[in-house]
């Protein structure tokens, strides 16, 4: 069967059931600039070197990967222009898209990657590094515009795992033969996208300006994207209201603001654009402290724990209250598990009979501002209520990072991106191959359970789709008992923006590739 | 020569305690926790061992501690404040990008805050225990007693957003591409807002100053001798009460001159103004230690340099000093 | 004499309800014609001051003129406005003040403040100004006029000042000049100088001068005519030779009787005694470290030998600067010496750390200048005489009951053992510092300039006491003073110093007689009043 | 007896120590007005103020008393205060006294290392100090302290210095006191106006300075002091402007009178004045 098809389909009913008014009813208008916050201010925006979200966001204007992805996570044609699998789901064979150059006008070819997906990124990217090492067998040019991947295994996730963000292609003329980190063109990117960086300001702004030789003739039809880095989120939301700036990315201004803001007119918002990534927020829990390894202990915490206020009074009524591991945005989802409302009598119950006995727990909060903050003393209080002697602990994000990578904290505030498939963005965070020192983002509470780690190994390289739902849900089934982590809520992430920018979110990973489809009326 | 000697000594002895002071700075922040390459990979989402030691091999932080104490010393005798492997950029180059924001905000709040303080000040000693004293001094010690961050809320609110008067952020228009007058107008108007902000502390501190100054000038015994010849009052404030009453207020300034660089974080992070405060504040975050140290070796600079320019303007101004030093 | 330039009737000055008394000065009367000094004379507290300040117009808020007419060439200078007042001042009166080195704009240049003058009255145009700046200058005998209309007031000597101050106040050559204890802070030679050239300048320009003074020295010196002050109430006036020598008032006789006379009195030749105290070539030089330049030396103390036996005053004298204090203080080890050998009853003391010295400290005891700072604010008097046997080893019960034999010693009521330091009068203050030097029992006490911040008749008690005390306790006294009557009434020797070093040194009565040294006559000379008061 | 008359002279003053006793009380029956933790989400979220007899000054964006938190933060809020103004004191005043008693050397070794610590910009070093340490109480407490100090080293030596020359020191010297004997017994008792006098704006100096770092984020979560209301209400200033108000008038009225009882406390023990001669 040729995917592709199905794909190129896909994209004119998306494209028909998004634009039904716009894009029909008034001509794009080209030539127009849009502002946009950036917070906080990337570290570079060499996208194959850095995945910092916001190195993410406005380097995905600039590199592209293979595919894009709509809001169903089916996979779209980006640098490759349609694709093939066999039949034993083990060879992949990508047809690029023709007439491709880079920003400095060198053109693009399969050597490029080749280059990138074998070595550039398996030896800087920790996310392509294994699946590359694992998965992959061989990587390879069929002719100028043709590359084969050849797997050990079926491995699912691969059409997943070719995003912007985890397979970047970058540019061979440049690299190839260097030391990639001390590359000085690492400060002046080059990439295929629509984009190209025109300047950047430290701690002012980033100015991008159309390609005028990108790929696809008549895009992008923006002439210039600047991105306004702004550090205090109460000053980005007047900067939305005095009209400096046209666009909130998700998570740039406080939820609070987000029902002040969309009020505003000429606004517009939408959740949209975090399907890829469907972050969850959950509560790591440190199973190697004492009476923390003591599941009835940490039921009790979960009914303890008010999720709706979390969601409602925090977080602004926005996103969905978890019921597991899985988000239920991303593939594999099952709702066939344990509950748990919100109770605070059983929770004191529970935590009596566990055998606690008042010995101090601490909170490290998650220093990502003033809403992660209100949530770590609403959580504090409702422990509290529940008779833990719970007891907040301040850090900066170096802090943090440090003592949760270091599995220096007993219970620690995380959000985790999901990544479209549970192989790639879920079980990595439970299954005890992945207890390592230093990666906060790992399985940090060392919680470790043989059948999970080999119900996700299964699942991920299973055959059909059938199999890895069964998989999945036995696996989000034992997870819901066993508490490793206490999950809080699937956050949204909305973006505000003024409704005459039009087609600003139109895939799964939203403004991370946005502004090649957007105009502004 | 005897000026010559004066600043050659005072330079020996700034540069004595920049140095001492880089020493300091190095185990100061080295003691702090976390990890520039865990930070890094951190807000990446991800991280490996690979990647957290390509990382911290990249940044030096896999040398012994002492060596790369000696490294960053040897560095600093050149005047290489290091590269930034989080930034890609040699610190020297980002500190200057940002210098000139902040020597621009913090100029013109000193300016407004030494002017308008003096006048302020003289004014309310002139009229002491009228109502226009009580006034001033009343003013004076609300500014003085409201924390900074509140009067920046408050101004970007009624200003910005209510009013529509001025910008409520950043250094300019972006993308605007003003050039010339209209430029400087621009910036001129961004700058509005925090430098009034982070003025106001200092007008308030320099008013009162000045007043108890002149107070106390008021009854010296020279101020007597002019009285006696016959001099109008106002020449009398003029050249022999305030001339010797600022003196003082001039030391002061000087002192806080340097300390405004470095201290302006929080302006310049409600404004969003692209200073070397809010640089210093984000590496201290991101564990960027190249900068932060570079940050703190140069705002040290500052403050040193501005001492000597203190001492400098004093001598003009007070010909005592030649003899006494 | 004709028409008075400024004549005072019944003037009365209000003080604020706070202060000790109602009136600063009631009723007085006074008049000055052409050419005529008047003195004022009074001790501190006496409300001179605030006569020559009503007349000037700079009386402090809380002074306020009640009563009484102030009249300058007939106009009631009370009754003027302040713009009109502004144009007296300066052109009509001059005025000098009594601390030269703070009576001049510390940042200006001397030409120019002198130049205000002209430019306050709006006379000469600029050039005119200047060139008579320098004239001024030259006048008043200042050396390099020009070089000093551009100096600072810094780099002159106090005696420079005040003949800048001088100048200045007769630039517009005003009819009446008023001298607040224009000399007080001088030193005497310094003093003479100024009193002569005042004096020319009136005789020149026959200027009527009103002088403030404490010093009946000076008022012999320079009066023509004399008013006592006693409490704000004019108790005497008349012509100086009248009042110097015939006083009516009993407060006047008794404030000349206070002034010590220049003629040692007689003393019975004791035969030696063994000295207690020996000096031998003390030296101390005083140098400003500094990183980079070489620095100033200043020599105060150079080659000082002296010897102080037991039950006898030696006289340290000298002016400001002659290393008086510095020799003193070394002895108390109060300063190191650089080199030179200190010996106390017979222990080399200028040898010992100050540890090993601190045990013998009690032997050698001091008492100081200034009443008000030589008294620890915050301690009772008792605990600051009982410190010391304390320190010493004493119980505490013990020094208090020994502080109250003191306070009867020294006249006080020993009742005010726990009375504060401030509720004391200065010459009160003065006792307490002296019990508390008694306090040790010391052998030897260096009183540094012990009476010279008190008025005539206080200090005339505590000579009495102090020599009362000595014979008494057989104490050999180190007596520092610039004061040659004081130290004529207390010393048996003298040394006189100049520049660090003993030009000359005698017992009293010879040294008086036939002083040796050039300078120690120069210094007898310039004793004001010195012929008048030479014979009492 | 006299200082206090003339402190009473001074209005300002006069209605700085009544804001300031106010304070204090609250500070001290506070935890028996409201036993309650101030943490407690009692209320619905965002009840404005005055418009329920419960919640007099209204809840915040968690349903907190505001009331509830405004008292205990006067306990907090002073306590950090008074504490790291001791704690500046404690290294400032024996530093300063010591270089200015032993002069020489000393006093150089002492001056260059004060100077050393105001060369360094405060503010950063206080932000950098409690970034290393971890925000907390302890940690707030030294950062503000070891920023604070230098200006008392310095005044402290310049008093010592001028009254090491004074008379009855030198008095003390000849009657053999040891030099701590005269240190404590003579000269610091002679510099407690002054040290006072800058203690209270420095308590002051530090109430700001912890509100400050409480905005920046770096505040001990665990205690609700007044800086971390304001901090956490500032984003919710334009709907619900009461949560952040309160104490920002709180931390106003608190430091304002610090400086005027501070002020009238300098009038009324300046000897310069006290003296009261001429």
């Amino acid at each position: 069967m040729q995917l592709w098809k199905k794909a190129a389909a896909a994209v004119i009913i998306t494209g028909a059931a998004t634009g039904t008014s716009n894009v029909w009813a008034q001509a794009p208008k080209t030539g127009d600039t849009v502002h946009v916050v950036v917070q906080p201010e990337p570290p570079s925006l060499m996208q194959g070197l850095n995945q910092n979200a916001t190195t993410n966001m406005v380097a995905g204007n600039i590199y592209e990967s293979l595919l894009r992805y709509d809001e169903k996570l089916n996979p779209q044609p980006s640098l490759a222009k349609s694709w093939e699998i066999s039949s034993d789901a083990k060879t992949y064979t990508f047809k690029l898209q023709e007439g491709v150059t880079w920003h400095d006008g060198k053109p693009f070819s399969a050597d490029d990657v080749v280059f990138s997906l074998d070595k550039f990124l398996r030896e800087v990217h920790p996310r392509w590094r294994p699946i590359a090492n694992n998965q992959i067998d061989k990587i390879e040019k069929v002719d100028d515009l043709t590359i084969r991947i050849t797997l050990k295994q079926p491995f699912g996730p691969l059409m997943l795992a070719l995003e912007p963000a985890s397979a970047p292609i970058v540019p061979r003329h440049i690299y190839e033969g260097t030391d990639y980190r001390a590359n000085p063109m690492n400060n002046t990117p080059i990439g295929t996208g629509p984009f190209k960086l025109k300047e950047w300001r430290k701690g002012s702004y980033i100015h991008l300006t159309k390609n005028e030789n990108y790929w696809l003739k008549d895009k992008p039809i923006l002439s210039e994207i600047y991105w306004h880095v702004i550090p205090d989120a109460a000053a980005r939301a007047v900067a939305y209201e005095t009209g400096k700036v046209d666009v909130l990315p998700g998570g740039s201004v406080d939820v609070y603001d987000v029902p002040r803001l969309s009020k505003l007119p000429n606004t517009c918002v939408t959740t949209k654009g975090w399907e890829m990534m469907a972050p969850i927020a959950w509560i790591a829990i440190n199973h190697r402290n004492g009476i923390l390894g003591n599941k009835q202990f940490r039921q009790g915490l979960m009914h303890a724990i008010d999720k709706e206020f979390g969601r409602d009074v925090i977080y602004g009524g926005l996103g969905k209250e978890p019921t597991g591991p899985i988000a239920s945005k991303t593939k594999f989802y099952s709702e066939d598990v344990k509950k748990y409302d919100y109770d605070p009598a059983k929770a004191t119950e529970l935590i009596k009979a566990s055998g606690y006995k008042g010995e101090p727990i601490k909170i490290l909060g998650l220093p990502y501002g003033e809403t992660w903050n209100r949530w770590a003393e609403a959580v504090k209080q409702n422990l509290a209520d529940a008779g833990v002697n719970a007891e907040l602990v301040n850090t900066d994000v170096a802090g943090w990072t440090q003592q949760t990578g270091n599995f220096d904290f007993d219970l620690s505030f995380n959000f985790v991106y999901q990544l479209g498939d549970p192989a790639i963005g879920v079980a990595r965070s439970y299954v005890s191959s992945n207890i390592v020192k230093g990666n906060p983002f790992g399985n940090v509470g060392g919680y470790s359970n043989p059948e999970v780690d080999k119900l996700f190994a299964e699942a991920a390289v299973a055959p059909t789709e059938e199999k890895r739902q069964e998989l999945y849900t036995k696996v989000q089934q034992i997870l819901t008992d066993e508490l490793p982590v206490l999950w809080l809520l699937e956050l949204d992430f909305p973006t505000i923006y003024r409704c005459n920018v039009k087609n600003l979110v139109t895939t799964a990973i939203g403004l991370n590739d946005g502004f090649r489809d957007a105009w502004k009326e | 020569m005897h000026f010559v000697r004066f600043a050659g000594s005072r330079l020996v002895k700034g540069v004595i305690v920049l140095f001492a002071i880089a020493v300091l700075n190095f185990f100061l922040i080295r003691a702090a926790p976390g990890d520039p390459a865990m930070v890094l990979a951190g807000q990446a989402g991800e991280a490996d061992a690979v990647l957290l030691a390509q990382l911290r091999e990249r940044f030096g932080l896999d040398q012994p501690l002492l060596y790369q104490l000696w490294i960053y010393l040897k560095g600093y005798a050149t005047l290489d404040l290091g590269f930034s492997y989080r930034q890609e950029q040699p610190v020297l180059t980002l500190i200057l990008d940002r210098l000139p924001a902040t020597l621009i905000l913090t100029g013109a709040a000193f300016i407004i805050s030494l002017v308008l303080g003096v006048l302020l000040g003289a004014l309310a000693a002139r009229r002491a225990g009228r109502w226009s004293d009580s006034l001033i001094t009343t003013i004076a010690l609300i500014f003085y007693a409201t924390p900074l961050f509140w009067v920046a809320l408050m101004s970007q609110i009624v200003f910005a957003l209510k009013l529509g008067w001025l910008p409520n952020v950043g250094y300019e228009t972006i993308g605007a591409g003003y050039t010339g007058l209209s430029r400087v107008g621009d910036v001129a108007q961004h700058l509005a807002l925090p430098a009034i902000t982070l003025g106001l502390f200092f007008t308030a501190l320099y008013a009162r100053m000045m007043r108890a100054s002149m107070l106390e000038v008021a009854g010296a015994d020279f101020v007597k001798t002019a009285r006696a010849k016959g001099l109008p009052p106002s020449i009398i404030t003029r050249r022999h009460i305030a001339r010797n009453a600022i003196l003082p207020v001039v030391t002061l300034a000087g002192l806080q001159a340097g300390q405004l660089v470095g201290g302006a974080v929080l302006t310049e992070t409600v404004f969003a103004w692209p200073g070397i405060g809010r640089l210093m504040f984000d590496a201290l975050i991101q564990r960027d230690y190249s900068v932060l140290l570079g940050v703190f070796f140069v705002s040290s600079a500052m403050v040193v340099a501005f001492n000597l320019i203190t001492d400098i303007v004093y001598r003009v101004a007070d010909p005592r000093i030649e003899v006494a030093a | 004499m004709g028409n008075p330039v400024l004549s005072i009737e019944k003037l009365t000055l209000a003080l604020p309800s706070y202060a000790d008394r109602p009136q600063a000065v009631n009723d007085v009367s006074l008049s000055i014609g052409a050419g005529e000094t008047l003195c004022v004379v009074g001790e501190s507290g006496s409300g001179k001051s605030m006569i020559a300040h009503a007349v000037m117009g700079l009386l402090p808020t809380a002074v306020k003129p009640t009563g009484g007419t102030i009249r300058l060439g007939g106009r009631d200078l009370l009754s003027l406005d302040p713009a009109a007042m502004l144009s007296v001042r300066g052109r009509e009166i001059g005025m000098i003040f009594q601390e030269p080195m703070t009576s001049l704009n510390p940042v200006m240049r001397i030409g120019q403040q002198i130049s205000e003058m002209f430019e306050a009255h709006h006379v000469f145009d600029r050039p005119k100004r200047s060139k008579r700046v320098v004239e001024l200058l030259d006048e008043v005998g200042l050396p390099d006029p020009q070089r000093i209309a551009r100096a600072y007031p810094h780099e002159l000597s106090g005696g420079q000042r005040q003949r800048v101050m001088i100048a200045m106040a007769l630039a517009l050559e005003p009819k009446l000049l008023i001298a607040d204890e224009p000399t007080t802070a001088l030193d005497v030679t310094t003093q003479a100088q100024i009193l002569k050239l005042i004096d020319r300048l009136r005789r020149q320009h026959g200027t009527a001068v009103l002088f403030i003074t404490h010093d009946f020295g000076v008022v012999a010196e320079i009066a023509d005519r004399i008013a006592v002050l006693q409490q704000g109430t004019l108790v005497e006036e008349g012509t100086g030779t009248e009042v110097l020598s015939r006083p009516r008032h009993e407060y006047t006789r008794r404030l000349l009787a206070a002034v010590p006379s220049l003629v040692p009195p007689e003393r019975s030749k004791s035969q030696p005694k063994e000295p207690i105290l020996l000096v031998e070539n003390l030296e101390k030089v005083y140098r400003k470290r500094s990183l980079f330049s070489a620095g100033r030396e200043v020599k105060a103390a150079e080659n000082i030998n002296f010897t102080l036996a037991r039950g006898e005053t030696l006289g340290l004298v000298g002016e400001s600067g002659s290393g008086k204090s510095t020799v003193g203080r070394c002895c108390l080890r109060l300063i190191d010496p650089d080199s030179g050998k200190i010996e106390l009853g017979g222990l080399r003391i200028s040898d010992l750390s100050t540890s090993a010295l601190r045990p013998h400290r009690k032997k050698i005891q001091m008492i100081f200048q200034d009443p008000f700072a030589s008294l620890n604010p915050r301690q009772t008097i008792g605990r600051i005489i009982a410190d010391g046997p304390i320190a010493n080893g004493v119980s505490p019960e013990k020094a208090f009951e020994r502080a109250r034999e003191l306070l009867d010693l020294v006249a006080l009521s020993p009742n005010a053992i726990d009375r504060y330091p401030h509720e004391f009068s200065g010459g009160q203050r003065q006792r307490v510092g002296i019990a508390r030097a008694l306090a040790l029992e010391p052998d030897v006490i260096v009183a540094d300039e012990a009476v010279s911040a008190l008025d005539v008749s206080v200090q005339a008690q505590i000579l009495t006491l102090i020599k009362e005390l000595q014979e008494r306790l057989g104490l050999a006294i180190l007596f520092v003073t610039h004061d040659l009557r004081v130290a004529a009434q207390i010393c048996d020797r003298i040394a006189v110093m100049q520049r660090g070093r003993i030009v000359e040194c005698g017992e009293t009565a010879a040294l008086f007689a036939n002083p040796q040294h050039e300078y120690t006559r120069q210094l007898f000379a310039a004793v004001p009043g010195g012929r008048r008061f030479r014979n009492r | 007896m006299n200082f206090l008359k003339r402190f009473i002279r001074n209005r300002g003053a006069v209605i700085g120590l009544v804001i300031l006793l106010a304070v204090m009380i609250f500070a001290v029956i506070g935890p028996t007005l409201f036993p309650q933790s101030p943490w407690r989400m009692v209320g619905r979220p965002f009840t404005a103020p005055f418009t329920m007899d419960r919640f007099p000054l209204g809840t915040d964006m968690l349903g907190r008393d505001i009331a509830a938190g405004l008292v205990h933060g006067a306990r907090v809020s002073l306590l950090i205060g008074v504490i790291s103004t001791i704690v500046a004191l404690l290294i400032g005043v024996p530093l300063g006294a010591v270089a200015g008693y032993a002069g020489g050397f000393f006093d150089d070794v002492l001056m260059r290392f004060t100077e050393f610590f105001q060369t360094i910009p405060s503010f950063a070093l206080a932000i950098v100090l409690v970034a290393v340490l971890q925000p907390s109480l302890a940690s707030i407490v030294i950062a503000i302290g070891v920023v604070s100090w230098p200006p008392v080293a310095r005044l402290v030596r310049g008093e010592v210095l001028s009254l090491r020359s004074r008379e009855y020191v030198q008095a003390a010297v000849t009657i053999g006191q040891s030099t701590p004997r005269i240190i404590f017994s003579q000269v610091l008792p002679n510099t407690i106006a002054p040290i006072i006098v800058m203690g209270s704006l420095m308590v002051a100096s530090a109430i700001l300075l912890e509100s400050s770092l409480s905005f920046l984020g770096l505040g001990d979560p665990n205690l609700m002091s007044w800086g971390y209301m304001v901090g956490a209400g500032r984003t919710r200033l334009l709907d619900a402007w009461w949560i952040s108000f309160f104490p920002g008038i709180a931390i106003f009225l608190t430091v304002l009178a610090l400086n005027l009882t501070g002020e009238g406390l300098n009038d009324a023990l300046n000897p310069r004045l006290a003296r009261g001669r001429k």
